[in-house]
């Protein structure tokens, strides 16, 4: 009997942890949309193959050397072997795990955006799903003790160990930080700043961009409640505080960008992207708070780093997920603390130095990887082929031929 | 033979066109052009950015027409097109040489 | 032993309302794009932020007031309190009500479209989410004993509790009653009719229209099937009726409209909307004819709305959650009846009068709401704002920049 | 005790094939999105309202002709002898398996699209989904003791019986090699080849074909996984091969296309369709095999089917679902195989003349059905309404009102 | 210096285009117009409203030539442009005065 | 009264509309229109098929003057329009007879 529901549990978990896989998978759709209605028409092909592409690449990369990386698991042995016992719920968990690791290129994707040469990008986002973003993962979530495990460095430094439930700082924050290494390194758009003259550069489609949102805010559930990676782990409130820590990000961008509709589609994710950290332990009206305060970083540095910084990062995915990702893992500290409503057991001590680890991690791996790639090969488009749009250039091909060819 | 050009309010495309109807003009073409001259364009602003856009939808009608129905046909434009403000728009009369229909061959007047 | 599978009971219902939510959830968006395809292009997006800032609204609303009128349970207290117990599972029952709560001013919208001013209309949403709406739907399905409990007034006056089992009368027809009265205080578009002259105003985009009425479509499965509420309460009919109905709405609206497509992609909806009420009593077949003469109704009663009575309703909503959703209360009296095939204990009068309640309801709380704002701030764009779009006149940009800004 | 667990078990189970019927549900509007972005403008309607009318025709097809036929089971007794024992289990069965049979005209949708006559068409359709594909399934699946069944004709004569878990054969290779017939039949597009030189016509709109692409991606993790049919038996194997092979599909796709949108996007389709059969015992590496071939399979043998064949077949489907299809029942034998790290149980002479038999099947019963309807009603729009578009011809609007009418 | 401008059927572009070049020209332009005149609109219907319109889609060639070319450009536009039904369009001959090359600053015939 | 047609490279419109307005030009009307010359095209692939395109995108502008602003219009657009490679473009001067402005009725130079 206790053999039957054991059983019922397990396969309970790989469907637990499969609906999330799902879910966090639709998400990259997502990215994708985002990223066609933000660019010009004749970069919307490239940004529809890239993320499908990166994906791809991620999953074979991930599966073979960067989850190992992480936990120590393996899936070299027979179909038998590697299935039998559990199900399948290593092989489950690891296809949750890559949705959020595939996240990193398609997080760069969006700064990167018009201007960067396909190949050299795919090797790129192979490096950093296959050794770079592993490591830092192992550190928090997995077998490399230093941040995140009960009995690490961190948790003796800092009263706590490191606390990120859902990946505002192992995802998010690194994505960002790596992409704008790779945006600085890539140099702004043919045209975007003329003598010193700002010609901000429209975009494409605001349906689109929308559905991208939308798509991402959707999936987003999967990718914070089912972070549990089991069904008896579940937590209701992980699910309620993403939704209001949206919602804080929706109204403070709504109102801060007076009515902006780049900003309030982007204002949801802000929101989301911070209150991964700290989704199971803070209060509902905490994490409106954080995705309120979310959504006013977003909008705010993003116009400094167009106007100030002069930072071609074309869907703003620094701010976006960059600094709302260090804000969520910091926010998970204050927030996350009792006196504050949330569940406790985090310091904000061991918050802070754990995500600027990340954030400095980040910044070394992607110079590292951004400078020797660009030294050896080149990572961006001649003048030409970036004039005449990244659809041409590279897949010989836009994104409407009917219109362009004619019926 | 002349022809007229006459850019115009976009919504103002069906009532000129039904006018040159009642004066019998029974052909005519429309382009969909973008002008620019006293009327202000507008301002737009994405993600902080702002946009100066000058250039105006406008529609282009172009007829061809017999040299009596010219006055008239420039009168009914002017009347039916006109709003009063800024950036009605203008005709513009110019000499045409010759005529063909394509269906019939027929050249000339009778071509119209 | 019993307990252990209690608390894992207890955990699948968090999954189930989770997933329930956010599947209701990734209706809105289907709300968004149908509006988005239906309205013309200047005007595209004002309904996507409209959906998405009603919703980030509804969400503070209906958490803080809404639900505790319902239901008699609020949030206030500590993160722990609130969800230790039973992992979240009010919270997760709270997030899925929310998404039926917030579907008025997502119905709503897409009949005051291309003209309503915009914080007039979140205030009017506010207002419904936060009061109106819960306070039938207390009385229907929660502490307010009036309709829909077991031992309310109507129970005994007409022999049975008033039965909705999803919605069509507390949500859709609510919506569409509350969204008509809207229509008519604010008066036609622009040009709509001209001295008596119908002009009928073409729609901008049929595929994306068609977009939203997919992700309408797919979500409702967990509209309906969710409403069970716990993994346990399951009921295969209820899908299978989703369906058949959802057929029957295709089907009958093909024929009517001789092949019409924004009728065909309404009609799906009309079926959905008509089912929600008896969708777990309906015999399959039974379902079928709902949804069928659902398709019939809509598609003659918008002509008629547009033809005879000249309300410009954009959407139809009127029409389509109001009067589907009429015929889904009263439907259920009928086909739910064991004499057709059904499941039994339901009685015409009671459905009878529990819908005529609600509409009733809605067209007092509506007219009450729509003219104390209208008088107080107004609620409709200037003739000038209309005219270049709610686009440019709230948002200050249109849908397609680049077009219209040049690349 | 034991049943408690049972009972929970059951609606376990119900839910498990709901999330199933929907996500394969929603892999229908991924069709059409397909579609859409496939097919000229003035035929993108039309694309739209085949697709959900197929569907809703199928429904009521297959649940009174199409499910009886294959597994013996009808649901015309009272609501309660059909739902009450078992929660609807057999009902949502019903669901999920009739979103598999939906997809044959779906498949075939996209084969005929620009130039088919409606009513044949959806007459065509209610054949297929209600006799042609049940008495396949049942052979394979069902009660008709023949091919897939343990104590089969096949299981005998071939050492196993024939396998294929989630309908490469069953649904895909049918599909194709229905549709082939159907364009072969139908004949090419006016003005696509025109004194045996080429026009290759181009397609409207990538973004909307890729936005199909991920909308059956995502529905395909159910299509596969769910495949198990209850909670028991979900395999996390199945998920992740599912995910491998369409990797496989799309890194092969680009490298073979030299980067085409339209080959990469489909390719992870071609790598779905191929894994099917085999989902359940290849190993993750093997599926990432049978996926990259499956794409070099679509590629080439499109390119072939339009320069040599000079089939106008309008998406690809006989190379995507007919022969990636016929590819994944064969593959199933190969790398299902236990010396290839797969879980056993299958032979290679099996599945050959399992798959062999599913192709003329096909083609018989396809070239049957097209050329009756063909000989008494015509099957094809004539010259003048092809010229307009089926949209106009048919729906008697365009996809953009607004553009083509005038604000 | 002559220019001619062409309203044709969509589909009639190609051959027209081929046949210009086989006579030597070397240069157009073309611009997506809609066109009214004794061709009928068509009808759409959308939820029970029903929609005339007028305009149909054209093809509008404009072509700047040399005197001696204007005849045989007429004569091939009328014939590879002709089905026979109502609605192939017209032709328009206008006068140019000046034609400037702007790669090169060179004007008159040379500039063509 | 003259008429000039310039077709120049797209993004060389906003260049252009500047040195124009510096100028004197208060109006001008531009329309998206393909053109076809000297300048070649490009190829597209799309699933293994090959698609030539030939027509390329220009922008025509279109501006109407008095006689003594024609020279230096020409001029400017000349220069600021130039690129050096092919596809720079052409300008064409037509005579024009009569202008009306439709707001005040206004005719000939005052109306331009
Ligand atoms: N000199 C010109 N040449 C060509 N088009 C002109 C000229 N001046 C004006 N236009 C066109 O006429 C439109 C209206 O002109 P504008 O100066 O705005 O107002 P108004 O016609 O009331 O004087 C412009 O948008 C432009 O399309
Ligand atoms: N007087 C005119 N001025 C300008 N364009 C005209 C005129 N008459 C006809 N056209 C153009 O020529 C097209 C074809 O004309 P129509 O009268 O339909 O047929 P046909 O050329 O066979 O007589 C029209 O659609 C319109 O674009
Ligand atoms: N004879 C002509 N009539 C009308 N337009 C022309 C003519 N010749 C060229 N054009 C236009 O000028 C553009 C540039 O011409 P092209 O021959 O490519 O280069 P260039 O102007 O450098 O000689 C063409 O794309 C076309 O739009």
């Amino acid at each position: 009997m206790d053999g039957r529901l054991d059983a019922f549990k397990n396969s309970g978990d790989v469907l637990f942890l499969m609906l999330g896989a799902v879910m966090v998978f639709a998400m990259h759709g997502g990215f994708a949309f985002l990223e066609v209605g933000t660019v010009r028409k004749k970069n919307q092909v490239n940004a529809l193959v890239k993320i499908l592409c990166d994906f791809a690449v991620s999953t074979v990369i991930y599966f073979s050397i960067g989850f190992p990386i992480a936990y120590g698991l393996s899936f070299f042995g027979s179909a038998e072997t590697i299935s039998s016992a559990d199900s399948g719920l290593e092989l489950v968990r690891f296809f949750f795990l890559l949705t959020f690791a595939a996240a990193i290129p398609a997080i760069i994707s969006g700064g990167i955006a018009e201007r960067a040469r396909f190949w050299p990008q795919v090797a790129i986002a192979a490096v950093f799903v296959g050794l770079v973003y592993p490591v830092f993962e192992g550190m928090v979530w997995g077998q490399i003790n230093f941040l995140g495990q009960e009995d690490s460095w961190l948790a003796g430094f800092g009263g706590a160990p490191f606390h990120d439930y859902a990946g505002s700082v192992v995802v998010h924050s690194m994505g960002g930080w790596l992409a704008v290494v790779g945006v600085i390194l890539l140099g702004p758009r043919v045209g975007r700043w003329t003598n010193g003259r700002s010609n901000p550069i429209p975009v494409s489609n605001i349906p689109m961009l929308a559905l991208g949102s939308w798509m991402l805010c959707v999936g987003w559930f999967g990718f914070n409640v089912m972070s549990a990676q089991s069904v008896d782990g579940i937590s209701g409130l992980v699910a309620v505080n993403s939704l209001m820590s949206m919602a804080g990000g929706i109204i403070a961008a709504l109102v801060v960008s007076k009515n902006d509709p780049g900003f309030i589609h982007n204002g949801a994710l802000a929101g989301l992207v911070a209150v991964c950290a700290g989704s199971d332990l803070f209060h509902p009206l905490g994490a409106f708070v954080v995705g309120a305060v979310a959504a006013v970083i977003f909008v705010k540095c993003f116009i400094w780093e167009q106007q100030v910084l002069k930072i071609d990062d074309v869907l703003g995915v620094w701010p976006l997920h960059g600094l709302c990702g260090t804000w969520g893992g910091i926010a998970c500290g204050i927030f996350g603390q009792k006196a504050l409503g949330g569940l406790g057991g985090v310091t904000l001590l061991s918050q802070f130095i754990g995500t600027i680890i990340g954030l400095l991690f980040a910044l070394t791996a992607g110079f590292t990887v951004y400078y020797v790639v660009k030294s050896a090969v080149g990572i961006r488009l001649t003048e030409e082929e970036e004039f005449i749009g990244s659809d041409l250039a590279i897949h010989r091909i836009d994104a409407y031929p009917e219109e362009s060819i004619g019926g | 033979m002349k022809r007229i050009e006459a850019i115009i309010k976009p919504h103002k495309l069906d009532s000129v066109k039904s006018k040159l109807n009642d004066i019998g003009v029974t052909g005519m073409t429309i382009t969909e052009v973008k002008g620019f001259g006293r009327q202000r364009g507008h301002k737009e602003i994405y993600r902080g950015a702002e946009y100066h856009i000058d250039f105006i939808p406008k529609i282009l009608i172009s007829l061809v027409l017999t040299d009596d129905l010219v006055e008239k046909a420039v009168e009914a434009i002017t009347e039916t097109a006109r709003t009063g403000s800024i950036g009605d728009g203008k005709i513009f009369v110019m000499p045409v040489e010759d005529v063909v229909r394509i269906r019939t061959g027929e050249r000339g007047s009778e071509a119209v």
